[in-house]
C-alpha cells in the first residue's frame, strides 16, 4: 500500500536510498565471498597453513650452507582411486644442511592400459616449516601425461632455508597422485587463478 | 575527535555514562563514529594477532 | 511461592549431578601423556571457573527474585545505571579470561612441539577404516571395526568393547615420541583417541601433524570423530601401546610376516585357499559397503552378486579393486591390499553369491600388474 | 550515584491516535487463500512466518525424534546409517534456516512497527514476496528425502568432500533450496532495515527504540553481510559438483580446508543471527515484569553490537582440530574468550534488572528467567570450548551437540516462546490459558533439561556426535536424552493446543496487558487492528534527550 502512493514523502526516499546501500552492501559481500579464494591462497602461503606450497618455482638463494645443522627430509608418496599409475622416490629420507639445496629422483610410472593425465599435489609438514622451503624445479608445478606402460623420471630441486626454525628438525614432503581429466583443465585452472597459473 | 575516540574505545568496553552518551548522540556524527569504529576494530585485530604472534615465538 | 521453591530445587539437583557424575568417572579422561594430563586440569579449571562464576550470577539471580517478588509486596526501585558497577564487572571477566589463556597458551605451544620424534606414523583415513604405515619401517595395515553385525542387529550380545574393537590396533611404543603424519584418501576424518589427547583432522591432499609421547601401557581406544559418510559411526581407533623391547620385537615380527607374505605371491595356489582367504579379506574390507551377499546397496554402492560387467571382464574387475574409482567411494587398494589378498578376494567374488565364474586369479598375476 | 531516569518512555494511551481513521482509505481484501497469497500487511505476513515456523519446528522435531529413536539403545534398530544421517542432517538445516529464523522474522514483521510507530514495513510487497519464498526452498529441501540416493546426509555443515564428491545426487536441490532460503532472509533483513531506518514515528531516535528493535537492526546488517557468503560459498559446490571446477577438491588444486573457513565465516555470525533477537525479547520482558526499567540500556546496545563486529573474527574456533598454525590456533581462542565479556555484560544487565524489582511470574517472565539461566549454562560450555587445547578434547563430541543446543533451545527457542506468550494478548486480544501455559513451560524445562545436560556427560565420555550407534558406556546418558527428547516433543503439542485455544477465546485483555509494559504496541488495542499507526503516533520521551 505504501508504494502505491504517488505521493514522495521524505520517508519514501530514505527507503529507497537504504535499499540501494543495502544492495551495493550485498553485492560487494557476494564478490567478497569469491575474492576470499584466491585471498586464502596468498594467507597459507604467507602462513605455511595447511602444508599449501608454492605451485612455481623459486629461485635459489645463494646464502651461506649452515654445516652446523642437520634436518631430515622425509618422502612420501600417495596414490589415488581412479589412477593406474605408480609414484615412486629414489630415496625415502635424506639429510641436508639448511642452505643447501638438493635434488631427488621421483619415478611415475602408468601400469594401466591407456594414456592418462595425473597431477601430483604437494603438501609439506611441520607447516611452519613451509616457508622456508624452496622449490626450484618440481614435478608438482605441472600436470603429467604418461602412455600405457611409460615410465618418467622426473627430479625435484629444493633447498631449506637457513631460517628454518630451530625446532624443526624433521620436514615431510607428500606428493599425492591424483588424476586429470583433460578437458576439465580449463576449468581447473579458472578455480585456481588466483595463485599464478601453472604450466 | 578524542572525544568520538574515548565514546568509542567506552563502547568497545560496554559502559558509557547516560549524560556522555547524550551528548554523543546530540553532538557527533554518525560517520565519525563508524569510521573510528572500525578503525579501532581493526587496532583490536591487529593487537589480538600481535600477542599471538609473540606468544607463538 | 511455591513455584519459586520448584525453581531451586529443580537448580540445585542439577548442581548437586554435576559432581556426582564426574566422581562417576562422567568426565574426560585424564589420560596416559603428559599433555594429556595438562588438558585435562585446563577443562577442570575452567570448569571450576564457570562453577563459581554460575554460583554468584545464579545467586544474585535468585536470591532478587526471592527477595523482590511481587507477591511478597515488594516496590520496585527505579535505577538502570551504575558505571562503577559495569565497569567492575566488565573488567573482571576480563582479568579472569586472561588468567585462563595463559596456561592454555602454554599447553597449546607444548601440543605444537614439532621437534624430532622417534618413530613416525602414517595414518590414512579411508571410508571407513584407518590405514597404519611405520615410515621407513615397511610395516603397514590397515585397521577395520572387529565388532560383528549380529551384534550390531542385536542377533548377538554386545561384548564389552561394543564398536570400538578393531581387527588390528595400531601398535605404539610406550616413552618414545610418536610422530603422526595424517591425510586421508577420501572425505575429511578425525582421529581421535581421548586417552592420548589427540584429535586432529584427515584431509585429503593435504597433510597434519601431531605426536604423542604414551607414559604407560595398556590398550586406548577412540573413534573418528568428523562425520564422513554411512559408516561414520563405525570406524574405531585402537592404540595398543607396549613397553619398548616388546614394540621392537612386534616390529620385527611384522616385517618377518610380511617378507613370508612376499613369497607367497609366486607359487601356485589352488581354489579353496584363495576363496577362503578372499572371504576373510571381503568380509573386513569390502562387505561394509558392497554388503556380506555381494547386493551392495545402490546408487552409491553397486552390487557385485549377479553384476555382468565383473561376471564378464576380468580385466575390469581387478582394474577397480587396484586403482579405484575416482570420486566415489570406491579406493585404490594397489598400495593397501597385497597381491595375494586382492588375488584372493577377487576370486572370492568372481565365484560368491551365483556368481560361478569358475575362474581363479593367481597372486603372481597380480603381482605382474601391479609392477608393470 | 544517584539513579537516573529510565531511558523509555511512558506512552499515549488513547487508543485514538493509534487505530483513528482505520478501514475507511482500505479496500477490503480478497477472501480466502488468495487473501494469504498476496497479503502485504505486516501483521499478516508476521503470522504466515510464525505458522511456517512452527510447522517446520514440528517436521524437523519430528527427525529429532527419529534420531533420539535410534538413539535409545546401542544396536540399529530402527533406520539403516544412510538414513541416520539424513535425519541429523535434515533436523539441523530445517530448525536453523527453516524454524527458528523465520519465527525471529515473524516476530519482526509483527512487532519492529508496532514498537517504532511505523503503518507497516518500508517495503510490503517485497515483504509477501520473501516469505512466499520460503515455504518453495523447505518444499524442495522435504522433496530431496524422495530422491535416488536420498536427501543431504553431510550434516548441516556440509563439509566438502563429502557434500561435492561424495554426496547424494540430490544435493544440487539442496543448494537451490538453500539459494531460495538465503534471498528469502536477505529480502528480509533489508525490508527491516528499512523499516527501522526510515520509519519510525517523529521525535524517535535510534538510542529511543526498544532492545528488540536494536537487535534485530543489528541481526539485520549480519544477515546483510554473511548471507551472501553462504550464497558464494553454496554456488562454489554447485560448480565443483556440475561444472567441474576444484575449489573444494584437493585433486584439483583446491582445498577442503577453504570449504570450512568461508562456510564458518557465514556460519559463526549466522549462530549471533539466531541470538541477538533472543536477547531484544528478553530485554523486554524481563523489565515489564521486574517492573523497573532494563539496567545499563546503552550498554546493552553496546554489548550487541561488540557481539556482532567479534562474530566476524573468531570463526576458526569451529575448526580448531583441522591443522591450523599455532599463531591462528591462539588468535580465535583469544578472540573468542573475548566474546565471554559482551556477553557477561548482557546477563549481568539482566540480573541487575530484577535487583529490587517487583517481580512477578507470569508465562513470559518464565520463559525469559529460563533462557537467562540456560542460555548462560550454554555459555560457560561455550567458554570451555574456546579453551582451543581443551576443545581437542571437546570438539566434534556430543559436548558440542549439548552446547549449541543449550543456546538455540533453551536460548532462542525459549526466547521465542517467551515472546509469543508475551505478545498473544496483543495478536489475539486473549491472554493464554495460564494453568495450560505453566504445564507447557514446566514440561519443556525439563524435557530440554534432561535431553540436553546428559550430553555433557556422554560427549566427555568420549561420544563422537552424528553417529547412529554407540558404544556401551554411553548407554544410560543416551536413554536420558531420548527420554527427555520424547518429553520435550510431547509437551509442544500442548503449546499448539493452547495458541489455538488463545486465538480462538480466553481471557480478553486490554491495549496494555501486562501491568510494566511500556513500548509503544501497548498503545494501540489487542487485539491490534489489521492496520495501526496510519498517522504517527506521538512519541513522548519523557527524559529530555
Amino acid at each position: 500500500m505504501r508504494e502505491s502512493r504517488t505521493t514522495d514523502s521524505p520517508a519514501d526516499r530514505g527507503v529507497r536510498r537504504t535499499v540501494r546501500r543495502t544492495l551495493v552492501a550485498l553485492a560487494g559481500m557476494f564478490a567478497f565471498a569469491f575474492a576470499l579464494v584466491p585471498l586464502y591462497d596468498v594467507f597459507c602461503q604467507v602462513t605455511g597453513l595447511n602444508g599449501k606450497v608454492d605451485t612455481s618455482g623459486q629461485a635459489l638463494v645463494h646464502e651461506e650452507v649452515d654445516e652446523s645443522r642437520m634436518v631430515t627430509v622425509q618422502f612420501v608418496t600417495r596414490g589415488s582411486a581412479g589412477l593406474p599409475w605408480n609414484l615412486e622416490v629414489e630415496t625415502r629420507q635424506m639429510r641436508v644442511h639448511p642452505g643447501q639445496s638438493a635434488e631427488v629422483y621421483f619415478a611415475f610410472h602408468n601400469s594401466g592400459a591407456t594414456g592418462s593425465w595425473a597431477r601430483a599435489v604437494p603438501s609439506v609438514s611441520p607447516s611452519n616449516a613451509n616457508r622456508h622451503l624452496r622449490k626450484v624445479t618440481c614435478f608438482c608445478f605441472d600436470e603429467q601425461h604418461l602412455e600405457a606402460g611409460e615410465r618418467l623420471e622426473l627430479p625435484l630441486v629444493f633447498q631449506l632455508g637457513r631460517d628454518l626454525p630451530p625446532e624443526v628438525n624433521t620436514v615431510t614432503l607428500v606428493y599425492t597422485l591424483y588424476p586429470v581429466t583433460r578437458d576439465e583443465a580449463p576449468l581447473q585452472s579458472r578455480a585456481t587463478a588466483g595463485k599464478g597459473d601453472e604450466a | 575527535m578524542w572525544n568520538v575516540v574515548k565514546s568509542v574505545l567506552a563502547a568497545f568496553f560496554g559502559v558509557q555514562k547516560e549524560d556522555r552518551r547524550r551528548e554523543d548522540f546530540e553532538q557527533g556524527r554518525a560517520g565519525a563514529f563508524i569510521a573510528v569504529g572500525i578503525l579501532m576494530a581493526l587496532v583490536l585485530v591487529l593487537l589480538v594477532a600481535l600477542v599471538a604472534t609473540l606468544v607463538a615465538r | 511461592m511455591r513455584t519459586f521453591i520448584v525453581w531451586m530445587a529443580g537448580c540445585l539437583v542439577v548442581t548437586l549431578m554435576v559432581p556426582v557424575a564426574m566422581a562417576q568417572g562422567w568426565n574426560m579422561p585424564v589420560g596416559v601423556t603428559d599433555v594429556s594430563r595438562e588438558v585435562h586440569s585446563l577443562h577442570m579449571t575452567i570448569f571450576w571457573i564457570c562453577v563459581v562464576i554460575g554460583v554468584v550470577v545464579f545467586g544474585v539471580m535468585f536470591y532478587s527474585l526471592f527477595r523482590f517478588r511481587r507477591s511478597r509486596g515488594a516496590e520496585s526501585a527505579n535505577f538502570h545505571e551504575h558505571t562503577t558497577v559495569e565497569v567492575i564487572w566488565t573488567a573482571i571477566p576480563l582479568l579472569i579470561l586472561i588468567g585462563m589463556a595463559v596456561p592454555a597458551t602454554a599447553t597449546l605451544s607444548k601440543m605444537y612441539d614439532p621437534s624430532d620424534a622417534d618413530l613416525d606414523v602414517m595414518i590414512t583415513g579411508q571410508q571407513w577404516r584407518w590405514r597404519y604405515e611405520y615410515l621407513g619401517e615397511d610395516v603397514a595395515f590397515t585397521s577395520s571395526l572387529a565388532t560383528s553385525r549380529e551384534q550390531i542387529r542385536g542377533a548377538e550380545a554386545r561384548d564389552e568393547n561394543y564398536l570400538l574393537e578393531v581387527d588390528e590396533p595400531l601398535v605404539l611404543p610406550v616413552d618414545r615420541k610418536v610422530r603422526f603424519l595424517l591425510t586421508s584418501d577420501d572425505v575429511i576424518h578425525a582421529w581421535w583417541v581421548p586417552e592420548l589427547a589427540v584429535k586432529q583432522d584427515t584431509i585429503p591432499g593435504f597433510v597434519n601433524e601431531n605426536w604423542v609421547r604414551i607414559n604407560e601401557p595398556g590398550i586406548y581406544r577412540g573413534q573418528c570423530a568428523e562425520l564422513c559418510g554411512r559408516d561414520h559411526g563405525f570406524m574405531p581407533v585402537v592404540v595398543h601401546a607396549m613397553e619398548e623391547e616388546e614394540f621392537d620385537a612386534w616390529l620385527v615380527e611384522r616385517k618377518e610376516a610380511a617378507a613370508q607374505e612376499a613369497m607367497g605371491v609366486d607359487r601356485e595356489w589352488e581354489m579353496d585357499e584363495l576363496m577362503e582367504r578372499g572371504e576373510g579379506v571381503y568380509g573386513n574390507i569390502c562387505a561394509s559397503c558392497h554388503q556380506p551377499e555381494g547386493q551392495g546397496s545402490p546408487p552409491a554402492f553397486p552390487a557385485l552378486a549377479g553384476n555382468q560387467q565383473l561376471i564378464e571382464d576380468v580385466e575390469w574387475h581387478l582394474d577397480k579393486v587396484i586403482n579405484g574409482v575416482s570420486g566415489a567411494a570406491m579406493p585404490a587398494f594397489r598400495n593397501t591390499l597385497n597381491p595375494v589378498e586382492i588375488a584372493a578376494v577377487v576370486t572370492w567374488t568372481r565365484n560368491a553369491w551365483g556368481n560361478d565364474t569358475g575362474e581363479l586369479v593367481q597372486p603372481a598375476e597380480v603381482a605382474e600388474r601391479l609392477a608393470d | 550515584m544517584a539513579p537516573k531516569l529510565p531511558p523509555h518512555h511512558p506512552v499515549e494511551q488513547s487508543t485514538s491516535t493509534a487505530a483513528g481513521g482505520q478501514a475507511a482509505e482500505h479496500p477490503a481484501p480478497p477472501r480466502g487463500l488468495m487473501r494469504w497469497l498476496l497479503t502485504t500487511n505486516h501483521k499478516e505476513i508476521g503470522s504466515l512466518y510464525l505458522i511456517f515456523s512452527l510447522t517446520m519446528f514440528f517436521i524437523g522435531g519430528i527427525f529429532a525424534l527419529v534420531v533420539r529413536a535410534e538413539l535409545f539403545q546401542p544396536g540399529l534398530q530402527l533406520v539403516n546409517p544412510e538414513f541416520f544421517n539424513q535425519m541429523t542432517t535434515m533436523h539441523g538445516l530445517i530448525m536453523v534456516f527453516g524454524a527458528i529464523m523465520p519465527a525471529f522474522v515473524g516476530l519482526a514483521n509483527w512487532m519492529v512497527p508496532l514498537q517504532i510507530g511505523a503503518p507497516d514495513m518500508a517495503l510490503p510487497r517485497l515483504n509477501n514476496f520473501s516469505f512466499w519464498l520460503l515455504p518453495v526452498a523447505f518444499t524442495l529441501l522435504l522433496s530431496t528425502l524422495l530422491m535416488p540416493g536420498g536427501g543431504p546426509d553431510f550434516g548441516w555443515t556440509f563439509y566438502a568432500p563429502l557434500s561435492t564428491t561424495y554426496a547424494p545426487p540430490s544435493t544440487t536441490f539442496f543448494i537451490l533450496s538453500m539459494h531460495i532460503a538465503g534471498i528469502s532472509s536477505i529480502l528480509g533483513a533489508i525490508n527491516i532495515i528499512a523499516t527501522i531506518l526510515n520509519l519510525r514515528a517523529p521525535g524517535m531516535r535510534l538510542m529511543d527504540m526498544p532492545l528488540f528493535v536494536w537487535t534485530w537492526l543489528i541481526t539485520a546488517f549480519l544477515l546483510i553481510a554473511v548471507m551472501p557468503v553462504l550464497a558464494g560459498v553454496i554456488t562454489m559446490m554447485l560448480l565443483d559438483i556440475n561444472f567441474g571446477t576444484s575449489f573444494f577438491n584437493a585433486a584439483g588444486g583446491g582445498d577442503p580446508v577453504l570449504f570450512q573457513h568461508l562456510f564458518w565465516f557465514f556460519g559463526h555470525p549466522e549462530v549471533y543471527i539466531m541470538i541477538l533477537p533472543a536477547f531484544g525479547i528478553v530485554s523486554a520482558i524481563i523489565p515489564t515484569f521486574s517492573r523497573k526499567p532494563l539496567f545499563g540500556y546503552a550498554s546493552m546496545v553496546y554489548a550487541t553490537a561488540s557481539i556482532a563486529v567479534l562474530s566476524f573474527l573468531v570463526w576458526a574456533h569451529h575448526m580448531f582440530t583441522v591443522g591450523l598454525p599455532l599463531v591462528a590456533e591462539l588468535f580465535f581462542m583469544y578472540t573468542t574468550m573475548l566474546i565471554a565479556v559482551p556477553t557477561g555484560v548482557k546477563v549481568f544487565n539482566w540480573i541487575s534488572t530484577m535487583f529490587r524489582g517487583s517481580i512477578s511470574f507470569e508465562p513470559p517472565m518464565l520463559f525469559s528467567l529460563a533462557f537467562v539461566v540456560q542460555f548462560t549454562i550454554g555459555g560457560f560450555s561455550g567458554l570451555m570450548l574456546a579453551i582451543s587445547p581443551a576443545d581437542f578434547q571437546y570438539h566434534d563430541t556430543y559436548f558440542v551437540v549439548a552446547h549449541f543446543h543449550y543456546v538455540l533451545v533453551p536460548g532462542a527457542l525459549f526466547a521465542i516462546l517467551a515472546g509469543v506468550y508475551y505478545w498473544l494478548p496483543k495478536w489475539t486480544g486473549h491472554y493464554p490459558h495460564l494453568k495450560l501455559s505453566q504445564w507447557h513451560f514446566w514440561l519443556s524445562v525439563i524435557g530440554v533439561n534432561l535431553t540436553f545436560f546428559p550430553m555433557h556427560f556422554s560427549g566427555l565420555a568420549g561420544m563422537p556426535r552424528r553417529i547412529p550407534d554407540y558404544a556401551l558406556q554411553f548407554a544410560d546418558f543416551n536413554l536420558a536424552s531420548s527420554l527427555g527428547a520424547f518429553l520435550f516433543g510431547a509437551s509442544q503439542l500442548l503449546f499448539v493446543w493452547l495458541v489455538v485455544k488463545c486465538v480462538r477465546g480466553g481471557e480478553k485483555a486490554p491495549a496494555r496487558a501486562w501491568e510494566g509494559a511500556e513500548d509503544l504496541e501497548w498503545s494501540v488495542p489487542s487485539p491490534a487492528p489489521l492496520h495501526t499507526f496510519e498517522h504517527p503516533p506521538t512519541f513522548r520521551p519523557d527524559t529530555p534527550h
